[in-house]
């Protein structure tokens, strides 16, 4: 948010140097009771404001606008002058909108905000798009072609023009003349130049391009009319397309999740064989540390907080496998051979953990912040991807691949398997088993938390995060197949696009309810799973 | 010896678990009061011929009959012991929370549906039966133990008597001598011997010494297959047998 | 034969668990409606209603402990069963409502007239006469654990695979039942009852009946599981729970025994169901929840696993111990309830009775043989134990360098 | 073995009854709080539990009420419905409570009604819910639909020129019911079928992809449009965050609440979400002294500067202010003469206003539509002009639109038919 609002200062400052030549040489004094007219009467009065703020095209009054958008203009009570503020302690630090000089300090009482709705905020967002066309940035051009584009305000067309006349860079070009497209087809203009702009947009072919067209289809008639129809048929087609590949990419998502989730309870419960109902606690731990380090980085280190997640990474993972360690010494080695009792005592802790969290950190959720490379989304064709989602993706294979190289390639790895599949063997080899109990646990708890590093992302902080997961994790793994963790990744995935591929023509809940149901049909056709061991081993 | 006239028959069978050949067209006829010893090292395919047997796997391919002519193939493990196959495990399985005596009643032939064993009460003739079996294997003053208690060579022999109890046709006997001392060895051998004047039995056993004792004719196993068939004697003097099995 | 049947299930521990429950079904609600406020022996309203609903809850852990103590099938879902008692006990209730609902309309209960239902759907149909309604009771959850059983048990699905596809069966069911669509009123359920067969369910009269017929129903289903458990039919059970393909090599069919006491469990369920939702007053899919379901199991662990009267006893127990800390110390009860379920894992593995039996019966036989070497009295004999109970022998060494992890079974 | 469990059956027994005997006359005036302290709802009831405490703490600094200082009697009723009822009798009967303040779900509402019925106690119910209830034992200090709902919509409608609706919600009672009422005043106000896309989520869903999704599709038809969302409480905060990220913006496609409050916003970032908006009838960004001073007291009683209020704290405290005033009315705790005197009440809200009891057990309250900000708060972008009577029977349903709520002696009935002139219902 800082980031952003530096952003718009240095935007501002730059209009600022540009004005001189571009536009008429006005006096800023001749501003000010326009700007101060900002803060007289309701939202209406408010708008017309604008309006004549923004007719006067002198990009000076750019920063008030942004300021306004912001919510960060005030009125002074007293003499109702208008003045952009920041926060400064209990009031805040003025600044003159037009000399964007200090201005001195106001207490809370002292100015009142100018409130601003999403109908002002549409509205300034066109107002600047025209008034920063110009600018010297790229990105901002950019974003006020974008602004023109929504608004699709006929008035920018001129604009419009001389900007394209202007403009070097191809991209900010396109976006330009996509905006110009939007903008004519919304005015009164012949219909050689309308035909010319549903073109522009059938190239553009996305879903802002077919609302827009869709609305020329029913508003306009003639050639223009069938051009349009044309077009949206045509962008339905790729959308239709498109449609099935975000459907996979929401279920590898969902499956990418679950897999997050199970991961860590398939080494406790598919490797150990303990039926580990507290695995949702670990998770909710591992998003509770995530807090906490986000909340230390904020009152000590507030830089530090792209790196929150990478920092609490680590912690998380010390933190649920050492609570693992932990319950492992203190209460399941003396289970060892009682699976089913096994399910009573971590009922038990997971009751216990909760309520532990809900006393220490309150019920109620907390917040965890996404940072700037989690936040949004980009655009792949017609796909749109969260980065959020992309990285969770991404994070779940390689914790996946991680896990598979511990196993496999460390000593640690062997003498865990050696010691599930045959205790007494590993003992006589001088393996310390009751360590390797200990170190195996905490490894799936440990995974357990990091895990809710990453599903703090996208769901609540709040003590009951692990129950949410608990059903679906064991649903995974014993679909997947006790024991083996390719099945886990398998049926995670399997689950999750199926999930998705259901929801559309089901809806949530009985999308859901059919999964669940092909689960318990899928367990009579494979009892043991996707990936059963086979053979003689079996029964042993 | 032709299907018609055997208790036991199969032919080419073969059995394979993840592309691991168990059984690889194994051909065996087993005749009616017959008694037989089956010998072959680990791995060499006899307990996945009892689970064939037994209906517990299912084999690729090949074709196993029982009384000349009911295809074990097609039917589960309880109708299989219902028929008259009677089995005892490797690892002496009997039912631990329950006594002596009570294992020898769920075993002893009766009908098996809930509700028949619902409504049960045990008759005159049933606890003769039992009070026969418990002398027979010298549990007599152990009935009201539970089986857990047990010492490992009187669950081989609990277990027995339970086989006993089922009154088969056919008794499938795997390792009964394991883990036995060399007199309780001997012992059992006798008692395989008086059980097999009125049942056909199949004995699969490692103890060369309790398979000469039993004196009966030996098919050694090899990787699936029937390697060599004859007296131990004859089975012995086999080059290819001495090479995989004996291992000299 | 029938005889036979009942007369085994008749021994001194039996009669004295029926002899407590016989003084409680008389004793309670004649202390409160007989005796006066302010006496010694007058029990509040409040008492009867929720002694009311521990003994259902006792009945349903009686149903649990059936399949699980005794033929080791470990459910997760048995709360559906419960449920699903409760939903047709609902709707017999919800019918009888006519035209005291909001809206007052003869035939739609209220939720359905704000939710523009025009008519009744037809799986309503029926419910305004109580013997259908009770017929359901046992038929809906009896006939959906037999088509679930038939296939789980013919697939031969045991062990924990089973135990999930129980917990998938519960919440499926949840959310089914969440959905407004249903027609069984979506997330409040059924509630706002008036009467039941023509009595005023809020009456003092009606409360105290109705515990006496939780009462009736559990004695009647203890021993319908007493006799059970000890035929011959309660030891292939346990000899399935201890060694199921054993048992399939003697010639018994697994799946039609377990298929038979799962139907039967789920049907008591199903009755205790229906007691439950006249005395709660409400039956919303919260029952269905997967965490019921797990408690259950654990009020079972508690009293003793495999031993009826253990089961009975945990569900009174856990009951009793929730209703008192959630009221004696509302912010921290969840730590004493997971502390109780911990501790009893770790120092009562057989439960209370498991425990308390074993104890008294290695005292007896220690008290036996001192007599027998003394030279009086007959030689001990094999300790009197409930085949219900797992042998001691299994796991009685819990030293952690020969525990031996298993694969989840 | 035996010997024990009689002991603990016997020890039961006894415990209950002497906990029953406990409810003698005492020199406190008792009350009762029954929000849940654990399971899925803890996440926002607990926060009413304290609200409670700390209202009555501030009432026996007062002085108390009737010359007695009032004590606090909770329990948890750990998000379990029958245990609500549990629970509300063991208040009533075992503790002896003069009213109880609690629930928040509907379900946990009329999970207990039947006992409030049959004891004759009174219920403050704090938390906006659909309507289509009005029970004489019950005050209801929330929102009834035509409080929150219907002047959201009318905004949307007038101010931001919204033509097409998505009606998304948590599949339960209150969205179900209110978006049927919205659905159909939406249509009495011309909008078309095809205009509006109804849409039911399970509880607690955390994958919201999909509909997030098919939510910009619905949009992109080239009409405003905007989401009216019912969504429960937990769910919130994963469908926001998806918002956020899929890049819907406020001035695009604006989502107005009904559940989510500055308590649900408290677990996000909400710089995404700037604009989107929240239909309540109290904000704590309200601008009156006597908010400043309820928040204050708050933030100093939980002893957090940054905790927040909500508005069924607000309720809390209009509904508790209510009660205290009405016993001191009737000069008794006697939950009839206390029914009685309520009605017509009238106490000082936290927006500036008064709030009165009217005879259908419904308050009066002002409507604010605030747009999320990005600290979290609320900006009062719009309110009605005087105070909204809540209607226990919506009128734009077929069931209840003849029905009315007067609890006066005359009539004393809540659920009277204007049609057929009687009281209970349509049908007879």
């Amino acid at each position: 948010m800082s980031l952003l609002k530096s952003f718009f200062l240095l935007v501002g400052l730059m209009v600022c140097a540009l004005s001189g030549p571009s536009f008429a040489q006005s006096d800023p004094e001749a501003l000010r009771p326009l700007i101060n007219g900002l803060a007289e009467g309701k939202y209406a009065e408010t708008e017309k404001q604008i309006g004549a703020l923004a007719a006067t095209g002198d990009p000076a009054v750019a920063p008030t606008l942004e300021a306004l958008g912001e919510g960060d203009l005030y009125v002074r009570k007293s003499d109702g002058a208008v003045f952009i503020t920041k926060k400064a302690g209990k009031g805040y630090a003025l600044t003159d909108p037009l000399t964007l000089e200090p201005a001195g300090e106001a207490g809370r009482r002292e100015v009142s905000k100018i409130k601003v709705n999403n109908k002002l905020r549409r509205v300034l967002r066109s107002a600047l798009g025209s008034l920063t066309l110009m600018a010297a940035d790229p990105h901002v051009r950019m974003a006020a072609a974008e602004a023109i584009f929504k608004a699709r305000d006929p008035d920018g067309i001129e604009a419009l023009d001389a900007a394209l006349a202007a403009e070097t860079d191809d991209g900010v070009r396109k976006v330009m003349e996509e905006a110009r497209a939007a903008a004519v087809l919304n005015s009164d203009l012949d219909e050689t130049r309308k035909l010319e702009a549903i073109e522009t947009l059938s190239v553009m072919g996305n879903r802002d391009a077919l609302s827009l067209l869709i609305g020329v289809q029913s508003s306009a008639n003639g050639a223009v009319r069938d051009a349009a129809t044309q077009a949206v048929a045509k962008i339905e087609k790729s959308i239709a397309a498109w449609d099935a590949a975000q459907n996979i990419w929401y279920g590898l998502s969902l499956g990418s999740v679950l897999l997050l989730a199970a991961i860590g309870l398939a080494i406790t419960f598919g490797v150990m064989g303990v039926i580990n109902m507290a695995h949702g606690e670990m998770v909710m731990i591992g998003a509770y540390v995530t807090f906490v380090v986000q909340e230390l980085i904020r009152t000590s280190a507030p830089g530090l907080f792209d790196y929150s997640l990478l920092i609490a990474l680590p912690l998380a993972f010390l933190t649920s496998g050492l609570i693992g360690v932990a319950i492992e010494r203190g209460v399941i080695r003396w289970l060892y051979g009682r699976p089913l009792e096994t399910l009573l005592a971590t009922w038990g802790i997971s009751l216990i953990l909760q309520q532990a969290v809900r006393s220490i950190f309150g019920p109620t959720n907390r917040e965890v912040g996404n940072p700037d490379w989690m936040s949004g989304a980009f655009e792949l064709g017609q796909m749109t991807i969260t980065y959020n989602r992309m990285w969770i993706i991404v994070f779940a294979m390689l914790v996946f691949a991680g896990l598979m190289l511990v196993l496999k390639k460390t000593p640690f790895g062997l003498y865990t398997r050696a010691v599930t599949q045959n205790r007494r063997m590993a003992a006589s080899m001088g393996i310390r088993t009751p360590w390797v109990d200990a170190m195996t646990f905490g490894l799936g708890s440990g995974i357990a938390g990091i895990a809710g590093v990453a599903l703090s992302q996208i769901d609540n902080v709040s003590p009951n995060l692990g129950q949410g997961y608990i059903i679906d994790s064991f649903m995974v793994v014993v679909f997947g197949g006790v024991g083996n963790l390719w099945g886990t990744l398998v049926g995670a995935m399997t689950l999750g696009i199926v999930n998705k591929f259901l929801e559309p023509y089901a809806g949530a809940v009985l999308g859901k309810i059919f999964v669940l149901v092909i689960i318990i049909l899928f367990i009579q056709k494979r009892p043991r799973g996707l990936f059963a061991l086979k053979g003689r081993a079996v029964e042993a | 010896m032709a299907r018609a006239s055997s208790l036991l028959y199969l032919d080419g069978v073969s059995v394979s678990f993840d592309g691991f050949k168990a059984l690889n067209d194994l051909s065996l006829t087993i005749g009616p009061g017959e008694m037989r010893a089956i010998i072959g090292p680990n791995g060499a395919g006899k307990t996945t011929m009892m689970d064939v047997i037994t209906g517990k796997t299912r084999p690729d391919s090949g074709e196993v009959f029982f009384d000349g002519n009911i295809d074990l193939t097609g039917e589960d493990e309880a109708s299989i012991a219902e028929l008259g196959i009677g089995r005892k495990f490797q690892k002496p399985t009997v039912f631990e929370s329950h006594t002596v005596w009570d294992n020898l009643e769920l075993a002893l032939k009766a009908p098996r549906g809930p509700f028949a064993t619902l409504f049960h009460v045990i008759s005159g003739a049933e606890k003769k039966r039992i009070e026969y079996l418990l002398e027979l294997i010298r549990l007599g003053g152990k009935r009201g133990d539970l089986a857990a208690n047990l010492s490992h060579g009187q669950k081989q022999w609990l277990e027995i008597g339970m086989l006993l109890a089922q009154d088969p046709k056919l008794l499938l006997v795997d390792e009964p001598a394991a883990g036995m001392t060399d007199a309780e060895t001997a012992e059992t051998a006798e008692l395989l011997k008086d059980i097999a004047n009125d049942h056909s039995v199949v004995v699969v056993e490692h103890d060369m010494v309790f398979v000469r004792s039993l004196g009966v004719k030996v098919t050694v196993l090899h990787e699936g297959s029937v390697l060599a068939e004859g007296s131990l004697d004859h089975v012995s003097a086999n080059d290819r047998v001495v090479e995989v099995y004996l291992g000299r | 034969m029938m005889t036979s049947f009942l007369f085994r299930a008749m021994d001194t521990r039996a009669g004295i668990f029926l002899a407590i429950m016989a003084a409680a079904i008389i004793l309670v609600p004649a202390g409160n409606l007989l005796a006066p406020e302010g006496s010694a022996f007058h029990v509040p309203n409040y008492a009867v209603t929720l002694m009311g609903k521990y003994l259902t809850y006792a009945l349903l852990a009686l149903a649990v402990d059936l399949v699980w103590g005794y033929c080791g099938i470990l459910s997760l879902g048995h709360a559906a069963f419960f449920a699903l008692g409760g939903y047709a006990m609902g709707m017999y209730l919800m019918r009888q409502i006519g035209t005291r609902g909001v809206y007052g309309d003869p035939n739609l209960p209220d939720f359905m007239v704000f939710l523009n239902w025009q008519e009744l759907p037809w799986y309503w149909y029926g419910f305004d006469m109580f013997w259908f309604a009770a017929l359901m009771v046992l038929l809906v959850p009896g006939f959906l654990a037999f088509v679930f059983g038939w296939f789980a048990f013919r697939s031969r699905v045991t062990g924990v695979y089973l135990s999930i596809i129980t917990q998938a069966l519960t919440y499926a069911l949840l959310l089914a039942f969440f959905r407004n669509d249903m027609g069984f009123g979506g997330n409040n359920g059924l509630t706002d009852f008036k009467d039941i067969l023509g009595f005023d369910i809020q009456a003092d009269t009606t409360r105290a009946g109705l515990f006496a017929a939780s009462g009736i129903a559990l004695v009647l289903c203890f021993i319908v599981c007493r006799a059970l458990t000890r035929s011959k039919l309660g030891k292939v059970l346990v000899a399935v729970r201890d060694a199921e393909s054993r048992t399939r090599f003697l010639g018994y069919r697994v799946e039609h025994y377990k298929l038979f006491v799962w139907t039967l469990s789920a049907m008591m369920a199903g009755i205790a169901g229906a007691l439950y939702v006249p005395q709660v007053g409400i039956i919303n899919p919260g029952e269905f929840a997967p965490a019921n379901s797990i408690e259950v199991v654990i009020w079972v662990a508690v009293g003793g696993r495999g031993t009826l009267v253990g089961a009975v006893l945990g569900a009174v127990l856990v009951n009793f111990a929730k209703t008192w800390f959630t009221g004696a110390l509302p912010d921290i009860w969840l730590f004493a309830l997971g502390g109780l379920f911990v501790f009893v894992t770790l120092f009562l593995p057989k439960g209370i009775v498991g425990t308390v039996s074993q104890g008294w019966t290695a005292l007896r036989q220690r008290k036996a043989s001192a007599a027998y070497e003394s030279g009086s009295g007959d030689p001990p004999s094999a300790p009197p134990q409930s085949p219900g109970a797992p042998a001691n022998v299994k796991h009685s060494n819990r030293a952690p360098v020969t525990a031996e992890p298993q694969p989840a079974e | 073995m035996k010997k024990t469990f009689t002991k603990l059956a016997l020890a039961g027994l006894l415990a209950s009854t002497i906990i029953g005997g406990a409810s003698a006359q005492e020199d406190t005036i008792k009350v009762g709080i029954l929000h849940s302290l654990s399971g899925t709802m803890a996440i926002s009831e607990t926060t009413l539990k304290d609200a409670m405490l700390m209202l009555i703490e501030e009432q026996n600094k007062k002085g108390g009420l009737l010359g007695k200082q009032l004590e606090a009697v909770v329990v948890d009723p750990a998000s379990d419905w029958p245990l609500f009822a549990e629970k509300a009798r063991e208040l009533i009967e075992v503790n002896g409570v003069d009213a109880v303040f609690g629930c928040w779900t509907s379900v946990s509402r009329k999970s207990v009604l039947p006992v409030f019925e049959e004891l004759n106690s009174i219920l403050f119910y704090p938390v906006q819910y659909e309507g289509e209830e009005s029970q004489r034992n019950v005050f209801y200090t929330g929102a009834a639909p035509n409080q929150q709902a219907i002047p959201a919509v009318d905004y949307l409608m007038n101010e931001e020129g919204v033509e097409r609706w998505v009606l998304a919600g948590t599949d339960y009672v209150y969205p179900r019911t209110t978006n049927k009422i919205l659905e159909a005043y939406l249509k009495s106000k011309g909008v078309a079928e095809e205009d509006i896309m109804i849409n039911y989520t399970p509880f607690g869903h955390s994958d919201w992809q999909t509909i997030v999704s098919d939510i910009k599709t619905f949009g992109s038809a080239g009409k405003k449009t905007a989401v009216v969302s019912t969504i429960n409480g937990d769910a919130n905060v994963p469908f926001y965050k998806e918002l956020g990220n899929a890049g819907i913006k406020a001035e695009d496609i604006p989502v107005v609440a009904f559940s989510v409050g500055e308590e649900e916003l408290a677990g996000l970032d909400t710089a995404p979400l700037v604009g989107h908006l929240a239909a309540w009838n109290y904000f704590q960004s309200a601008d009156t002294d006597a908010n400043a001073e309820f928040i204050e007291t708050w933030q100093a009683y939980v002893g957090d500067e940054d905790r927040v209020t909500n508005d069924p704290m607000e309720a809390h405290f209009i509904g508790f202010n209510m009660w205290v005033e009405a016993v001191e009315k009737a000069g008794t705790t006697d939950p009839d003469a206390v029914i009685d005197a309520i009605v017509g009440v009238s106490v000082p809200n936290l927006t500036g206003g008064y709030s009165a009891m009217m005879p259908n057990h419904h308050i009066t309250k002002p409507v604010l539509i605030g747009e999320i900000q990005d600290d979290g708060q609320f900006e009062t972008v719009w309110e009605t002009s005087g105070l909204v009577v809540g209607d226990a029977w919506s009128d734009y349903l077929d069931g209840s639109k003849d029905l009315i709520s007067d609890w006066r002696a005359p009539l004393s009935c809540g659920n009277f038919n204007t049609a057929t002139g009687k009281c209970g219902g349509s049908g007879s």
